[in-house]
């Protein structure tokens, strides 16, 4: 009995995979494709400087220190930012008041130096960085399918 | 409650039993007594360690030790946590480990060894676990080993 | 450890197989007479930086190391300072914690058991598991708004509501887990290579599991029902009806299979939770008073949270909590001291690898070489756990 | 001069489609193993990637879903460096992966192509063939030792083990083919296959057992033993790195290639279209042949997708008692439809 039901076993386990040559990826084919991130999704930082009531509450909170706040010429704080610390928690947004810090959906951000990673006050309120893609991509939102687990649907 | 009377009367006079937010506190007033107690602990059904560390009070001059003790095999006593406490001197922290009652302390000493310094008399191998080879008598977490923190200025 | 007629070899830290901890393995011929895991790569001695961060700053700290079953080891720590703080959350944001620790659970199984497929060579059961762990991974971010790193439950509750679509996603997700554990079933489970790989190999009898202190699917899968979830319910799982995975054999095969049943059953866990959320608030009243009517009027709709600007000033009253909680890869324990100040005075942080670490080192010896891969990976030891 | 040009054309061309010369260097030989080779390791990663539900090879060359991968892989091996340890047995370390690489090939030579093209048509011509395929093992010892690595020492123990438990079920599954069809020539087995149908359904057994020794000898899974990566890291090869590296990337793929050649001549009719002869064109039992031999050499990968791999004692116990079992039923299978035919 246990040789035959051994036998069965090796069959069906070769009958799966034959059944799954079939393709259906998973895969995203980062960068052709990029998910467009829902609202929410905890990216990079956007400053808003007019907001700001330079309260150090984000520089308080930021657990890994990558928040710092700087002196501006009108002696008053600001925040600048330290990406190569930052994890991406979203506490400092979520603490700041009025919402001067608020989280954007974008996340994947190359730099050519760690230098440029740091962004004082002036250079935080210019604006959150873009992605840079070597062609024009496809934006897809995930979503769960019941057939093919994750299925990609065009924006 | 009917399990804080029993452990009562087996630490007897070599230790002070509270509860403190549900859990059983035993606090061994003497280190060599802490064998005997936990032995007594062990026959009552309690049968592992869940987690040993080591407190810094050296600012009072002495460094404890907890054991949050619990049972796997014991139902009622799964639900219970027992906390024991012994208080070793700073300058010579010497405590007897606990490795021939509950085997489960093994790699919790070692740690607690090479986080304070912390000597635990009688267990087979205390060494560093973690820490690089340059920590040897360095303890990183005794409260006089500083760590360098940030202000929140740039 | 280099007598005669041994050999002595050095199984990572930059090996296939080993993970990021080196293991000193004797050997006399084929067989392992003794082990030595020499750990500590990727220690990061999280219990000294606690010390020097506030209660908040921690919560990300300490997902780091569990980082595969972040939710669970932000719940235990959540849990421990809200006993100190003495602050309950509000029902709906304890079962929303109940929904982010199951599919943590489930994508940290999944981790395990791909983990467990490729170290014994199967890279389909591999590829699979990470495949349907993202799918997970999507249900956690869109509760979250982060993939990995949730910091979802924050002192008094959790950050964010529930998502409109997400009890379609989930139910459709939870469908699609069904029908491929079939297949998953058929190609790892029931594969008569990996029952010969697995079954029988690394028995852990029950009295030395217990003597260890084995924790988590390895310890039920010697025999032992224990699950914190059950013992010392927390989050909603009292008015949860589930049952513990347990089985008797002992060995590799039994906690694999342990494993794609607590799957099986979280999935369970989190439909009844769905059924039976409540609606109401997600922050405990105490907090969401604090919070400034502006703050709260940029967030409306949205159903995120603002922190009160106490979080920043926590300073929970002199004492010691002590507070578990089953993660996926067994009982992740915290014990805490205040001594009043906006930053703990003790952490500790026990994780459940490194409790298996003594299960793992001891499980060892007597087993042949090729047995050692599919004992560490049936353990679901996993090194960053270990070593914090 | 036309003429001695056109001479020295028409000779060359002689040459070349002699069979001594064709048959080893162009086809099944060199040219036609490499080919193989490199589409075959393509297929693998792409079986498995599909199944898996990955893509797999893809950016070399996206329009043919990156077949040219093995293309790019192996320039980047020839141009990698060749970094010999200090601790090895140089002459040996250097040598012994070309030598393994050149003698994995020698099997082909004796494999026909068709009923009047092969390099060397001998009596023996099945028994030669096997009794190369079993050199592999000892030069990938050889491998192994040289490296002076305890990895490449352990994977080249397993691959002893191994290929001594592979070899007898291998030799009698062979046998029996040969006691079947009463010659231990391979053209001859193939006439007396296109006469009588294939071995396959006179022998099932024997086809069986061969194509798992097939599997079992050149570590494909669930036998990939001797390179287990996540125990030993890739066995007898641990050490090298660049062009030594990607020979011995390729061996085992090439013995792949050669047993199946072997087993479509054996067990599935060898260039025999169908079950009944044809008379065909010279080209077209090459491909025939080729094709059959392609589909064992497909299934063999696709088991990478299905299986995880054997412990070595388990692999050794299967190998004797069951594959030996089985094989030798077969030869006893095979005596039983000599005598039937001969009774009746």
């Amino acid at each position: 009995m246990g040789l035959l039901t051994n036998l069965v076993d090796h069959l069906k386990a070769i009958g799966t995979g034959l059944k799954y040559l079939i393709p259906r990826r998973l895969t995203l084919m980062y960068p052709e494709y990029v998910e467009k991130l829902p609202e929410g999704y905890r990216g990079y930082l956007r400053y808003d400087n007019e907001k700001c009531i330079h309260c150090s509450l984000c520089a308080r909170i930021c657990p890994a220190n990558a928040i710092k706040m700087y002196r501006g010429g009108d002696k008053k704080l600001r925040p600048g930012i330290n990406y190569t610390r930052c994890i991406f928690c979203g506490f400092c947004a979520d603490i700041c008041p009025t919402g001067a810090l608020e989280y954007t959906t974008i996340q994947d951000i190359a730099y050519e130096k760690l230098e440029d990673q740091v962004y004082p006050p002036e250079k935080f309120a210019k604006g959150v960085p873009q992605p840079v893609y070597p062609e024009k991509p496809i934006f897809i939102i995930a979503k769960v399918d019941e057939e093919r687990g994750l299925k990609y649907d065009r924006v | 409650m009917e399990l804080k009377e029993r452990i009562e009367t087996i630490v007897g006079s070599t230790g002070e039993v509270r509860i403190d937010r549900g859990n059983i506190v035993v606090e061994v007033k003497e280190p060599k007594k802490i064998i005997e107690i936990a032995k007594k602990l062990k026959a009552e059904g309690f049968d592992h360690v869940k987690s040993v560390s080591g407190v810094d009070y050296s600012d009072q001059g002495y460094f404890e030790i907890v054991y949050h003790v619990s049972s796997y095999s014991t139902p009622e006593l799964a639900k219970a946590i027992l906390v024991l406490k012994v208080k070793v001197p700073s300058d010579n922290p010497r405590s007897p480990s606990l490795i021939e009652i509950w085997p489960s302390v093994e790699m919790m000493e070692r740690e607690t060894y090479e986080m304070y310094g912390i000597i635990f008399e009688g267990h087979p191998e205390l060494k560093r676990l973690f820490l690089p080879e340059e920590f040897e008598g360095v303890y990183p977490l005794r409260k006089s080993f500083k760590i360098k923190e940030e202000g929140i200025m740039a | 450890m280099s007598e005669e007629g041994y050999m002595l070899l050095q199984i990572g830290p930059q090996h296939p197989g080993s993970g990021h901890m080196r293991m000193l393995v004797k050997l006399d011929g084929d067989v392992i007479v003794d082990f030595i895991p020499d750990v500590g790569y990727v220690h990061r001695t999280v219990e000294k930086i606690a010390e020097t961060k506030l209660y908040i700053q921690n919560i990300p700290l300490l997902e780091k190391p569990i980082l595969n079953d972040s939710g669970n080891a932000n719940l235990a720590y959540i849990i421990a300072v809200e006993k100190l703080l003495d602050v309950e959350p509000p029902p709906r944001a304890q079962y929303l914690r109940t929904i982010m620790a199951e599919l943590s659970r489930i994508a940290s199984h999944l981790y395990g058991i791909g983990i467990l497929s490729i170290l014994i060579g199967s890279s389909t059961g591999f590829m699979w598991a990470f495949g349907d762990r993202e799918i997970f991974i999507h249900l956690m971010q869109m509760m979250s708004g982060a993939r990995i790193t949730y910091s979802y439950m924050v002192p008094g509750g959790v950050r964010r509501d529930l998502p409109d679509q997400f009890r379609e996603e989930f139910r459709k997700a939870a469908r699609y887990m069904r029908r491929r554990y079939k297949d998953y079933e058929k190609i790892i489970i029931k594969n008569p290579v990996t029952r010969a790989r697995l079954e029988g190999v690394g028995v852990l009898s029950r009295e030395k599991a217990i003597e260890w202190g084995t924790v988590g699917p390895n310890l039920r899968a010697s025999g032992v029902a224990y699950d914190v979830r059950k013992v010392e319910p927390y989050a909603a799982y009292e008015d949860i009806d589930f049952e513990i995975a347990v089985r008797e054999e002992g060995d590799c095969y039994a906690r694999l299979l342990v494993r794609f049943q607590e799957i099986m059953e979280s999935l369970k866990i989190i439909e009844q939770a769905l059924e039976k959320i409540p609606n109401g608030k997600i922050l405990a009243e105490k907090y969401e008073k604090m919070i400034q009517p502006r703050a709260k009027k940029l967030v409306e709709g949205t159903g995120r949270i603002k922190f009160p600007a106490i979080y920043v000033n926590l300073k929970p009253p002199k004492g010691e909590v002590f507070s578990r909680v089953e993660s996926g890869k067994g009982e992740i324990t915290v014990y805490l001291v205040s001594n009043g100040s906006p930053k703990p005075y003790r952490l500790r942080f026990v994780t459940p690898s490194f409790r298996n670490l003594l299960t793992f080192k001891n499980l060892i010896p007597g087993h042949r070489l090729a047995d050692f891969p599919a004992i560490y990976g049936s353990l679901d030891y996993f090194p960053p756990g270990a070593d914090r | 001069m036309y003429d001695l040009i056109n001479y020295l054309w028409e000779t060359g061309l002689n040459l070349l489609f002699s069979p001594e010369i064709f048959e080893p260097l162009v086809f099944p030989g060199l040219i036609a193993a490499f080919s193989l080779l490199i589409v075959v390791i393509w297929l693998e990663r792409k079986i498995a990637a599909i199944i898996q539900m990955r893509y797999g090879p893809y950016y070399i060359s996206r329009h043919t879903e990156g077949a040219l991968q093995l293309v790019a892989d192996l320039l980047r091996f020839l141009f990698s460096e060749v970094i010999i340890p200090k601790s090895v047995d140089k002459i040996a370390y250097v040598l012994a992966p070309i030598i393994l690489f050149a003698f994995t090939f020698l099997p082909i030579v004796v494999i026909p192509v068709s009923k009047d093209f092969a390099a060397i048509d001998h009596e023996y011509s099945l028994l030669i063939a096997l009794a190369l395929m079993t050199l592999y093992s000892s030069f990938l010892l050889i491998v192994s030792w040289a490296s002076n690595n305890k990895f490449s020492f352990i994977g080249g123990l397993r691959e002893g083990f191994l290929s001594l438990s592979y070899e007898i079920p291998l030799i009698i599954s062979a046998l029996s083919a040969a006691v079947l069809f009463d010659s231990f020539n391979l053209i001859e087995i193939v006439e007396k296959q296109a006469a009588m149908g294939w071995g396959i359904f006179y022998n099932p057994l024997a086809a069986i057992v061969f194509l798992v020794v097939i599997i079992y000898s050149t570590s494909r899974y669930p036998y990939e033993i001797a390179e287990a990566e996540s125990e030993i890291v890739i066995g007898p090869f641990t050490e090298y790195t660049g062009i030594l590296f990607g020979l011995g990337m390729g061996i085992s793929y090439i013995k792949l290639y050669s047993m199946s050649l072997l087993y479509a001549v054996l067990f599935l009719g060898g260039w025999e279209p169908v079950v009944w002869p044809l008379n065909l064109h010279p080209v077209l039992p090459g491909i025939i042949l080729f094709i059959k031999a392609f589909i064992i050499v497909a299934f063999s990968v696709f088991l990478r997708a299905v299986y995880p791999r054997y412990r070595i004692d388990q692999a050794l116990r299967i190998a004797w008692w069951k594959l030996f079992t089985l094989a030798f039923l077969s030869l006893l299978f095979s005596y039983g439809i000599k005598i039937i035919e001969v009774m009746g």
